[in-house]
């Protein structure tokens, strides 16, 4: 049918003057295997994949190199600076992932706490700045506070990265007057990262108006990672459509929805 | 083999020696990795320029860190 | 892309018999104009659309007949009994509109209150049984109580129809145990009828397992029904998917979806 | 035209005088209706056969019920 | 200080033309000891307590009886009939707990369901029009569906008691809306029985407006029962002074509390 | 009745070795007359009052002042930096806030955008570490985020004060999964500070642990303010108490509170 | 005792063997129970009035069950 | 008055003229507040001793702010 295969018309998520498509970038970190990956990512939909930079393992050479399972040439690589306690080290990371070679684009973390993996909101403002000024088009991992985000708008950052819920936790969006106030404040785009657990928290989630979402326990830790990435991918459409279309208002009284003249006697 | 033509490095961590003489190309093509999917950090510098590689000789109590990308959110 | 357009395998909805690849039936109702209503008919996929029994308006001769503007060939026409306040006139026009010729379906309601539309149980449970003495496949518009709907399904029912909140309200799924909890016990199939107001809430309803949603004011009342409409098709597929691969578990504490070692001195 | 020849029926709640005789189906092509597209109820009965809508006469004081499909949720 | 144990002016809750100054009912069961249950309801402040009707254990004489531990003339004795399952049994249950000799008072189940505990409406409403042509005063325990309530008031029940969430499940306020609802609509007290897990779920629940609540399991099975009586004391005594004292209206954007004139320069 | 003027026995809270037996502080700003403020303040039964720091009205000598409505022997007067948008004025205005006489506290706010008056955390850790380098207690005003209320019990603050959500809003508790990540993390006590609109987000956030609460609006803009004033009082001590208690474990099936056997045949 | 001196009565659910004569008082004493907080259902009917009991003498194929209140909610 | 016998100081955000050797505790009274209710910043500095509001002669230039509590959150 048509209907199916037509998607609804959108402007396309536009970050640093690059286009996408999709409003649903995803990790690539838990899966059970490359396979798995590799399928689940496709799934998705996903033009944008976020990898980490870590040592090679030298025992076991090339072998956990992401690269051996995605094609560059068809997905955008985000190289993040998951595991960087201050503004330094994900400083150093992030120039580590652009000589990589691929782009100047880093999902920048600095973590503040190893029991939530929440920011340190005054390093990743700090790293912003330091990367920013070097070129780098930085998507900073942050938390729901919207001064925190305006200052790292202020501080360069091509979009700001609010959480839904603590990294790999599955809890959804615990605080969805925060994000949409974020959203209703920034002129950079705002992407929802981490917390997503299922299709509904991503389909409320776009709902508050944001442009996208970046997952990866979501999806990865699911029964069925492929199926849940396929779900993920409908959720943000219907989402984002939700948005656009303008929900029909709350009324705590019923309205009939046929008609109630034209009755028999 | 005397121990005068060796050198001594830290590579991702771990001491190494490593003959004298060797180039980063050397090293990766002995670790059998492929240059194109690694990134080089000398002594807190990065090594942008793989043609270089064969040009940066390994000096004794160089730091070396070998990175490249790996699954993650 | 290929994933794009082949659905992920699933069985498909089955009602007395009958087999449907779409879990989102439509109201035909509220909608500013045919033409509104066909195209965002045709946007949500349903292959089930309900419609009302009502007097011809004999001033306006043919004019109201939703068949001018429905092909019954390509839509299963589901009448309902709306506006139906016992269980005498329930079964009045469900006959009438058996006799229209489509087939033996009738979304039976037997309202007991004009300000929240909420069934009456006792003369649902009354009607059901008739109808479905009558040869009809009664899909039974009720509330959320599980006993209700056993007992419905004891007197006949091809499907149970518990609400997530009152029809027209936009209120969405009040209560997801209860629903999760008519799904565990009914063996024949339960669609959730009336309050979802967004994409989000069908999708979470579809969370709980349920076979399918009916909805109508959620699409028509909406700033664009036919996106609205496309929304939910996405979101029903959506939830649908998230439930069949089953939800990563929540916790309380975060999880990196980076690895934590490989990490440089 | 004399009383006579009319009946009263009663048409979807209003009262109406048609001329006796006529059949369901004159009655809906007066009223400009298409058959196949109604169902009519007679004295709470539903006649189920549409083609039987030329042998069925109205009586006065027939009570009848024209009902189509309308959008509803 | 005067003000704290001053309570604050309410009407008192009126019941089939008997006063109480407690709005909080409590059960008898699940108590770790005799000497703990007694502690429990004498710092819950409540003044109906209920009981249940069972047979004598031969074996153990009177040692079950819950007389033994509770004065019956401090507290008004509300006999049950947990356990039944139909009209007739529930009946004969309630005839025999008069027959005890305090009152003509009963809370009256009818279980549709054992793994629920949910009510069997039609049953229920049939018992109480039974019960209450027999001059009992029928509090009639149900789900939370307007119109088996407006139902049971009219068969002649005393109070309708719907419930917050299954017995003993300690899910807490559902479903809100539908208590609201019911209240609204209502001209006999409503008490919100079954379900209450914690304070702020009877703080809640007072705060729709019904006129009290009952409750067991949620003090008896809390670490610390005693504590959590008084807990739900307090709790019940605020959530109905903030029922009358209205909220403040909620607002999206905040509003300073401290005067925005005045600053230095 | 002993019990009801019995309270429960619980630690006092202690802030900067100061010991309090409410754990309800209450603002001053608001009311409609300071006779209401009086009696509101007086039925919450708390200790600790917050007042802001003026310039005096020329105009109106020393009419605005309330320690004409205050007797200062009798309640801790907190003053508050409010209105103060950068470390420098909050500095300042703490400082003549000390300099009034009563005490060497502040509670501490340094606002970071007007239209949601939600904190500015870098300079709210700065002017704590000021302010607690010269001998105040500091009492921060902050937001929800762990890793800030860390790095102000660093700086030295004496409590830390996150929000419920934003000043006046009446949201309640937006996040209850972070004011309980906050509270098992720190050691310094944790006052929830603001949003609070109604007795039941006052207990619902006693349950999480925390060690008391702040609020003005939700007390001063209810229809009937003491009244309210009441309820919060008695919500914060049956939150307190439920918390204590230890709850009943949440669950999904029904479990009965009468004994299941006993039954008659 | 001769067993033509017994009535089998059904008692809270288990048979048994009571003297024939034996009234409600006398059973209640014979188990321990104190009356005042009994209620007695003789053959689905409650005996209402307490001080009846010294005349209600059992008969053969009585079906008795006495109940009482139990801690419940 | 010859203008030579007036200070301009700046108080609580308004320009005035007040008479040369003016001090702290002339001004307060004048303006009819009661010292123990208020805080005075005298150009950015708090004076914190009371008893000194007698001996602070009001200096032409003189930015003072005259502070106490009022209502707030």
């Amino acid at each position: 049918m048509a209907a199916l295969t037509t998607p609804m018309v959108d402007k396309p998520l536009v970050i640093a003057g690059r286009e996408f498509r999709s409003r649903l970038m995803v990790g690539t970190g838990k899966y059970a295997s490359p396979a798995q990956m590799t399928e689940a990512i496709e799934a998705s939909g996903a033009e944008v994949v976020t990898v980490a930079v870590r040592r090679v393992d030298l025992a076991r050479r090339d072998a956990g190199n992401i690269l051996n399972h995605l094609d560059p040439t068809r997905y955008f690589l985000l190289a993040n600076t998951a595991g960087c306690y201050n503004a330094d080290d994900a400083i150093r990371y992030a120039r580590l992932g652009r000589a990589a070679g691929f782009n100047e684009w880093v999902k920048l973390e600095v973590i503040g706490d190893e029991g939530t993996l929440l920011p340190d909101t005054a390093g990743l403002i700090e790293a912003t700045r330091v990367l920013a000024a070097e070129g780098f088009q930085v998507l900073a991992y942050t938390n729901d506070d919207l001064i925190t985000a305006l200052r790292l708008e202020s501080a360069g950052a091509a979009a700001v990265m609010p959480l839904a819920s603590p990294i790999g936790s599955g809890l959804g969006l615990l605080n969805p007057y925060a994000i949409r106030t974020i959203k209703t404040r920034l002129r950079v785009p705002v992407i929802v990262d981490a917390g997503v657990g299922t299709a509904s928290d991503a389909c409320v989630t776009m709902e508050q108006g944001v442009d996208g979402i970046l997952m990866n326990t979501g999806i990865a830790a699911a029964g069925d990672p492929v199926r849940m990435a396929n779900a993920m991918r409908l959720a943000v459409e219907a989402g984002r459509n939700a948005y656009l279309a303008r929900r029909m208002p709350r009324r705590e009284i019923a309205v009939p929805s046929s008609p109630v003249d034209g009755m028999l006697e | 083999m005397p121990t005068s033509t060796l050198v001594t490095i830290r590579l991702n961590g771990e001491t190494r020696d490593v003959p004298m003489g060797w180039t980063l190309s050397t090293l990766l093509a002995d670790l059998g990795l492929d240059a194109r999917l690694i990134v080089v950090e000398r002594n807190r510098e990065i090594v942008r320029d793989r043609n270089a590689f064969d040009e940066v000789t390994l000096l004794d109590g160089d730091v070396l860190e070998l990175v490249h990308f790996v699954g993650g959110g």
